[in-house]
């Protein structure tokens, strides 16, 4: 169990990736996806088992990883022309470009800054934070995570959620949301789980659902704490 | 009478709060012209570097500017009115990824970190340490972001092309506490 | 051991915006005692004194501080205050519906805001930030209102056209900065 005394340090998926991929000791470029998987799938698990809250991007990831897992498992097909893309390149790419970004941290984090390491003349009070008196905030994906896990377990009390989402396409759902959302200014996160009859087909359009939002084709927001998700499509 | 702009100079610098630019510094003195005013910050900046006070000029943010030296940092952060704003690890790789990026827009930046940034660009926003540029014509209009001055003053940097450049990174160089 | 603490000491004394006592020394110094800091603001002071630099060092409300001499106040007095006024919250709401609806009439702004707005309007034209376009054809040919370049330079603006949106304005916090 050498996760529980990390948990908090991730600060994201790809955070989490590249400690899994330090710890194992394996080569960025060449990742063992099937062993990392597992790992990042039993560390989702250990957050939801300790009751942490997993923020979607770190789901979205998992169902990344999977997807390149599953693919892996293909036979190759040697196309004489074209040559076949590793299925991981893409993630390698993130994953070095995260490095360098953290790299980039590093540097900044190093230097002599203001405040910190040097000062100024005239120390002056800080300016009190301002106040925000904003009555409708946009939702992070945190808190639509939250919301659906409610959505989930008023419906399904006894059930434990596993995010796989294999037998409905993430695709199909995030066309479905669109064409719900085209005809009407908002539509509430109950409203669009309302009518789904299975677990599977709900986690199927909740990732969909991550996905529109990350891609900024629709917004979410939340009049007042704890209130129900309103979603918006955001107009081109 | 060079003695004199130097010290009328060094008054200014010693007054002011922010960095002061060579063109600034012009604006005030009337009948001065800019080549020499650079040339009198660069003798003050020499001349303090060799005095071993425990505070010195820096050119920042395209200016000139009085700081104290990191040696003497710990005892003036023990100062009740003193502020050290401490960026979060997280904070500090979005503004990281803006710096090096800009012009960039808020999709971009969580494409690299892979998670959420609002808020992050939010409390950035709210420092003063970024600024929206403007927007990029793609569908929903996003905000262009970038660094602001405040950004070069606090990170002790004369310009963005003083920024370190990146090495490339081969291998993991983890190291670093993460 | 003696040369170090005079540097602290004075380290302590460039930062602070205010006078500092030997006490308020001491505290932030532990281990330190009042006669030995005493002694070395001493020694800083006639340091100073013999410089022959634009500032000194001068006990003041039973504090020290670091001062300019008189003979550089012209030109410091010159500089631009760097603090520049903020904007309460009723006079940003009234530069947004400016800016966002303009070219706007009084009346126009007084029916979206719901009170009266004519002080509110002679600040913001008194700062620079919004200026008289013309008249509109109308009974009493009431002024039309647009806002100015400096609004957009205060603001950090390219151009009109890169005015976030309310709804960003409302994610983003904005007011505080200006």
């Amino acid at each position: 169990m050498t996760f529980t005394t990390k948990l908090e340090v991730f600060e994201g998926p790809l955070d989490l990736l590249l400690h899994l991929i330090k710890i194992n000791e394996v080569d960025i470029s060449d990742i063992p996806i099937a062993t990392i998987t597992d790992q990042y799938l039993e560390y989702l698990d250990l957050m939801k088992a300790l009751d942490i809250n997993v923020a979607g991007d770190f789901l979205l990831m998992a169902s990344t990883l999977m997807h390149i897992k599953s693919k892996m498992l293909l036979p190759k097909q040697k196309d004489d022309f074209e040559e076949i893309e590793d299925p991981r390149e893409e993630i390698v790419r993130s994953l070095m470009e995260y490095m360098r970004l953290k790299e980039a941290a590093n540097e900044l984090a190093s230097r002599d800054i203001l405040y910190r390491d040097v000062f100024k003349r005239g120390i002056e009070m800080d300016s009190p934070s301002g106040q925000e008196d904003i009555n409708t905030a946009e939702v992070t994906l945190y808190e639509l995570m939250n919301a659906f896990k409610m959505i989930i377990k008023k419906k399904y009390p006894d059930i434990v959620l596993r995010f796989k989402a294999e037998s409905w396409s993430v695709k199909k759902k995030m066309v479905e949301i669109m064409k719900r959302l085209k005809g009407v200014k908002n539509l509430y996160l109950g409203d669009l789980f309302s009518t789904m009859g299975s677990v599977s087909e709900m986690i199927a359009t909740f990732l969909a659902l991550l996905e529109l939002v990350r891609t900024g084709s629709i917004n979410a927001f939340q009049d007042r704490e704890g209130s129900d998700i309103r979603l918006e499509a955001i107009n081109k | 009478m060079n003695t004199s702009l130097k010290l009328i100079v060094e008054s200014l610098l010693f007054a002011s709060s922010e960095p002061l630019t060579p063109r600034q510094i012009r604006d005030l003195l009337p009948g001065k012209d800019l080549k020499e005013i650079k040339h009198v910050l660069q003798e003050l900046k020499n001349e303090y570097e060799k005095m071993d006070r425990s505070f010195l000029i820096r050119e920042v943010a395209q200016g000139y500017q009085f700081r104290s030296l990191p040696l003497y940092g710990p005892y003036i952060a023990n100062m009740p009115s003193s502020t050290p704003s401490r960026l979060s690890r997280a904070a500090l790789e979005t503004l990281a990824i803006i710096a090096y990026k800009q012009p960039i827009i808020r999709q971009e930046i969580e494409r690299l970190r892979g998670v959420d940034v609002s808020s992050l660009v939010r409390m950035l926003l709210k420092k003063g340490l970024i600024r929206i540029v403007g927007r990029k014509s793609l569908p929903g209009r996003p905000i262009i972001y970038g660094t602001t001055g405040k950004f070069l003053e606090v990170f002790d940097l004369k310009d963005l092309s003083s920024l370190p450049t990146l090495k490339e990174i081969e291998e993991l160089g983890y190291g670093e506490e993460g």
